[in-house]
């Protein structure tokens, strides 16, 4: 099957599952509140799955384990929080912004965290991330402290059903313009930096300056997935912010797929349906569910690190040879 | 306020610091030998808090004996645990990619976490001190409390004995050995991973010692893992990863550090960890005593 | 520096002839074959040099031998034992002395340190390389032997490397282009080291570029290039065969 | 901390208007987001067994206008936004006509536990000022180490220290709790001397072989308003019993109470008490010669609640 054949086929198997994504809330509305729940459900899985495509951007095509990212996702929801609840600017306006203020955070952190490596690097972001979610956590009086802020007005035509066509049309929108980013020249190089540290320095590409900007781009994507999952629940919270979230979203691009574009996507939607499912199966189930889902990461580790995408991957090309 | 203040002060803080030591100091031998960064390592230092829990209610309360006792057999048993995950677990992620090994020990840490709850569940649970360290010491005008004392002298003595281990046996030479050319050390006829095994096994002893200290020092319950491990990686980027000597210049940084700060402006203690990490890693990213990676 | 020991008791050579035998050895790295089918047996008591430039395939072939890299086809026996692709440290403990080419000491190590990690204590106790002989051998780290290595010159390095090997009594040395990078004078006792225990009977293999030098000291010689073998016999016959010696040896 | 007075906690039964599904089938779904890691877990664990006792009585006595009480419990992981989707999916998709959650203050405050656990340095500067009484709002396992690491300095042979004193914290301490300080609790059952109080104490020591913390007794309540409210109400259906809260007389443990019309606050009061030992509970101190506090003189009035509301 030769490269265009199988561009094309991408394209198709794209746009067909973007059709079904847009017709998913009509179909789930006729399951009564079921339903309506799985349309709350399936909206945050299309935020998260934007927050850990964004992640990917550092993690799978950077190379490079970063641990504070989660600061950036709760500077997004803060952002939108602050701006609707206590300025009274529109959803929109606040969504633009929110990407915004991270992607300035992101460029802060970022110029002091690319000049490392390796483990260097994921634990100064580890420390940054808590530094700004310890500054929330404290900051009582702009902040909310622990907790939080509540109440943030939301436009009476949201209802489930279009806040979800939104986050739809923004997810999509932002996939593509990531996308575009990963196959430009620039994303190439930032590839490099990742296969071969040494060679991507020897022709010339100035890696810091790359990494930084590869840094800035995935807090601006994070920052909106704040922002939105901010609109969702109606409340911002210090604990967005925090590095165990980070680890969570790690662990989805893990599962679904660390080297594939559209993994992370796939990786963080199982996880929050596992989250869900695990626990409906038996009343048991509840209390060690954490535990199972401990077990599922251990085992991705050990013996899928390529993920779910990977594994697909691996399995056609069987059935073919 | 006066001066025996300001010395209180430093004796907790320094009491703080040695606990801390102890349990980054086996992170930073792992990471040293293994390249691993384990991030589990605070959750076999909580195991190590509750199994103290768990043997002191057998043993008889207040006498030194059952808390020597602890000291003793608890470290054992999570230097045996540790051996339990190493052979399956992290024998099989030497030399693959630094994320896999991060990933690996982050799936431990949740699933580890997750069991001392389902065992322990979920009540505030502590070692009441023996009666010997129970009270406190008068020091000039002012008391001060045994147990902090007690744990004063055991940290260095800790620190000596790490020392000697590393820098005056042979088990010493191969582990130093196996840091800079774990193949060498295998081509000159050294099993390798008996020493990378061995060298596991004695980071989650210091593990499961500094979980003992710490059970008769505060509370136990089913946060302190989580907060370990961060507080450790302060530590050990303070003092620069695989330096046991930097590990225990960055804990008593960080003890005195948060001891001193704590009052003045208590909000900011909590932030200093963070804030020292930050700052060491951005002007020397190998810590103090490190060397750059190679 | 080196004073040879003269009084030395002669050494029982054993009869078995091949004490390592390599057949059709293969290795390569992503794609590209480094050793296409190098064979060569080693006699018990001699020293055979491998000669060869740069990336002929020479350290592949000793590391291959020492199981620290994983050949793709080919078999490797050691006293008629098959040895291929075992573990470093049974290979060390069969009695095979490996002296890698970078030198690799244990920079935080003192020397002692260093000499520590590979001791071990020989079958036979009669030919045991104690402390006192190692110093005898190379003075130089008497002296030094409480500093780091990290500290030492790089011809101290190599001594301390190959001292290091000899702390494990064993009854075969790899040395891998061991003079590479050394002034003249510090050659000149790796010289006079390799003759001293060529007398005691050690077997050694030599891989070197610097052709005088391994031609000096070697009873047969294998010249490699581009991962294959394009002369084997023992020193005479090289000395008569023009024909390699130009085209190789440019003497 | 933040000055915040401290919340008055009762399970209340947070009715959501979202679900006006008529509840048909024979049982009454009653769902719980429970915060289980962490910190969350000692008050999990002690509400879970009084509800499930409560649950296991009311059912085998024919349940509620006939109808089987059902428990379906959710982890919301200390975390509110997982807290939130729990919430939903208990209402929308499990089909719970109500919510039972951590609804305190006191709660979320001690679920995120960020305060420093390590007291002492603070312990001479109060030595200094060779204070009277000792006012903090730290409590639970906070308040425990604090006491802890205190008691060698000899801080509380002059000072006393007053705070809530709940069970948890009580064992937590265990005997190194001085004797004699003044502190209040919301539920002790030791010095509730009702009828239903000595009965659903002596059950629960029997069933699980330990004494009911605060939060056991609190969550019992609870059930017990909630289930007098859907008797009154003659209906299982949320928005028909949400109707009858206001100004609801119900029998709790702690005797008669009313939940208050305006925003349904319970009018359960504080326990106020010195500690002391005490033979029949061994291993812990408990407080002596209690008097109550009624609520009308703790609880916030009802026009500074709205302003609070978001």
């Amino acid at each position: 099957m030769d490269k265009l054949q199988q561009v094309n086929k991408n394209w198709i198997f794209g746009a067909a599952t973007v059709a079904l994504l847009f017709i998913l809330p009509f179909v789930l509305a006729r399951f009564g509140t079921t339903g309506e729940f799985w349309i709350w459900v399936t909206t945050e899985m299309i935020i998260m799955a934007l927050f850990a495509t964004s992640l990917n951007l550092i993690l799978g095509f950077g190379g490079m384990v970063s641990f504070g990212h989660a600061a950036f996702f709760g500077v997004g929801a803060y952002t939108v929080a602050l701006l609707m609840k206590k300025a009274g600017v529109s959803l929109i306006l606040a969504l633009i912004a929110a990407p915004c203020v991270a992607g300035l955070t992101a460029a802060i952190i970022g110029w002091f965290c690319v000049r490392l490596i390796g483990l260097y690097f994921a634990i100064l972001t580890l420390a940054f991330g808590q530094l700004l979610y310890m500054i929330a956590f404290q900051w009582y009086t702009f902040t909310g402290g622990d907790d939080g802020i509540h109440g943030i007005p939301k436009p009476d035509f949201l209802g489930p059903t279009n806040y979800y066509l939104l986050c739809l049309v923004v997810f999509i929108a932002c996939f593509l313009v990531m996308r575009m980013i990963v196959n430009s020249s620039f994303g190439l190089s930032i590839r490099l930096t990742r296969e071969n540290l040494d060679r991507a320095k020897f022709i010339g590409i100035n890696v810091r300056r790359y990494q930084l900007i590869n840094f800035i781009m995935a807090g601006f994507f994070a920052g909106i997935a704040g922002g939105l999952f901010a609109e969702l629940n109606r409340f911002a919270q210090t604990e967005f912010l925090h590095w165990s979230r980070s680890g969570d979203a790690i662990f989805a691009c893990l599962v679904g797929g660390m080297y594939s574009f559209v993994g992370p996507a796939i990786g963080s939607s199982v996880l929050i349906f596992l989250h869900i499912v695990l626990q409906q199966i038996h009343q048991s189930l509840v209390e060690i569910w954490a535990i199972i889902l401990g077990f599922i990461l251990l085992g991705m580790v050990l013996f899928a690190p390529e993920g779910l995408v990977g594994l697909y991957g691996k399995i056609t090309r069987k059935l073919k040879t | 306020m006066g001066i025996e203040f300001y010395l209180f002060l430093l004796i907790n803080g320094l009491s703080q610091g040695m606990v801390l030591f102890i349990v980054a100091s086996g992170l930073s031998l792992v990471f040293g030998v293994l390249r691993v960064i384990n991030f589990a390592h605070g959750s076999l230092y909580m195991i190590g808090a509750f199994l103290a829990f768990s043997l002191s209610t057998l043993l008889p309360a207040g006498s030194i004996f059952s808390f020597l006792l602890l000291m003793l057999l608890v470290p054992l048993a999570v230097a045996l645990l540790g051996l339990g995950l190493e052979i399956p677990l992290f024998r099989r992620i030497y030399g693959k990619e630094h994320l896999l090994q991060l990933l690996l020990t982050y799936a431990l840490l949740l699933i580890l976490d997750d069991a001392c709850r389902l065992i322990w569940g979920g009540d505030i649970r502590n070692v009441a001190r023996p009666d010997l360290l129970a009270g406190s010491i008068k020091f000039f005008d002012m008391f001060l409390p045994t147990y902090n004392v007690f744990i004063l002298v055991v940290g260095p003595l800790i620190a000596v004995g790490l020392w000697f281990l590393l820098y005056r046996t042979r088990a010493g030479n191969l582990i130093r050995a196996a840091v800079s050319h774990p193949e060498m050390v295998g081509a000159l006829g050294v099993n390798v991973s008996r020493v990378m095994t061995a060298t596991f096994m004695l980071g989650c002893w210091l593990a499961g010692l500094g979980g003992v200290l710490m059970s008769a020092l505060a509370n136990i319950d089913l946060g302190i893992g989580m907060e370990k491990i961060i507080e450790c990686f302060a530590v050990v980027v303070i003092g620069g990863l695989g330096s046991i000597g930097g590990a225990l210049l960055g804990s008593l940084i960080l003890g005195v550090g948060v001891a001193f700060i704590q009052l003045p402006l208590s909000r900011a203690a909590i932030v200093f960890p963070y804030f020292a990490m930050a700052l060491i890693l951005i002007i020397r990213p190998w810590g103090l005593f490190g060397k750059p990676e190679r | 520096m080196v004073n040879t020991i003269s009084t030395y008791y002669p050494v029982a050579i054993e009869m078995n002839p091949d004490i390592l035998k390599i057949e059709n050895l293969v290795k390569s790295f992503n794609g590209n074959t480094v050793i296409n089918g190098i064979s060569l047996s080693i006699a018990q008591g001699e020293l055979s040099a491998i000669i060869g430039p740069n990336g002929a395939g020479k350290t592949t072939t000793m590391l291959s031998i020492m199981g620290l890299n994983r050949p793709k086809s080919g078999t490797i026996t050691y006293r008629g034992k098959d040895i291929t692709g075992h573990a470093p440290f049974k290979i060390a403990r069969a009695g095979i002395g490996f002296v890698p080419e970078d030198r690799r000491v244990f920079p935080d190590l003192t020397v002692l340190g260093n000499l520590d990690v590979g001791r071990r204590t020989p079958k036979n106790k009669s030919k045991k390389w104690t402390l006192e002989r190692i110093y005898k051998l190379f003075p130089r780290l008497q002296e030094f032997s409480h500093r780091n290595a990290g500290t030492l010159s790089g011809g101290e390095q190599q001594m301390l490397t190959i001292a290091g090997t000899l702390m494990g009594n064993p009854d075969f040395l790899l040395l891998d282009e061991p003079s590479e990078g050394l002034a003249p004078i510090i050659v000149k006792v790796l010289g006079e080291f390799i003759e001293v225990i060529k007398q005691e009977g050690m077997t050694v293999l030599l891989s070197e570029q610097n052709t005088k030098f391994a031609l000096k000291h070697a009873d047969r010689a294998y010249i490699v290039d581009n991962g294959s073998i394009k002369f084997e016999g023992s020193i005479d016959e090289l000395e008569q065969n023009a024909e390699i010696k130009k085209r190789y040896l440019a003497v | 901390m933040k000055g915040k007075h401290v919340k008055i906690f009762i399970t209340v039964l947070a009715v959501m208007f979202m679900a006006s599904m008529a509840q048909a089938g024979d049982t009454i779904r009653i769902g719980w987001t429970a915060d289980m890691p962490g910190v969350g877990a000692t008050f999990y664990a002690s509400q879970k067994k009084a509800i499930e006792m409560f649950i296991e009585q009311t059912n085998a006595a024919g349940g509620v206008l006939g109808k089987k009480l059902e428990l379906v419990i959710r982890d919301s992981k200390l975390k509110p936004d997982v807290g939130a989707t729990m919430a939903r999916e208990l209402i929308l998709s499990e089909k719970c006509e109500f919510l039972i959650g951590p609804t305190s203050s006191g709660v979320a405050l001690a679920v995120t536990k960020l305060g420093e656990t390590n007291y002492a340095p603070y312990i001479p500067t109060l030595m200094a000022k060779k204070p009277e009484v000792i006012y903090t709002n730290l409590w639970g396992g906070g308040l425990s180490s604090f006491i802890k690491q205190a008691k060698p300095y000899g801080l509380f042979k002059k000072a006393s220290i007053t705070s809530l004193y709940d069970l948890d914290m009580l064992r937590a301490t265990g005997m190194d709790m001085p004797e004699g300080l003044l502190g209040y609790s919301r539920c002790p059952f030791y010095a509730v001397n009702t009828l239903s109080m000595q009965v659903f104490v002596e059950q629960y020591h029997k069933k699980y072989n330990e004494w009911p913390s605060d939060w056991a007794c609190m969550a019992y309540d609870g059930l017990i308003a909630l289930t007098t409210a859907i008797k009154k109400a003659d209906s299982a259906k949320s928005e028909d019993v949400v109707k009858v809260l206001g100004g609801l007389r119900f029998l709790s443990l702690r005797g008669p109470r009313y939940l208050r019309a305006q925003d349904h606050m319970a009018d359960v009061g504080l326990y106020v008490g010195y500690t002391a030992k005490d033979p029949k509970y061994k291993g812990f101190l408990i407080l002596k010669d209690v008097v109550v506090v009624p609520a009308q003189m703790v609880w916030l009035p009802v026009a500074e609640v709205k302003k609070l509301q978001p």
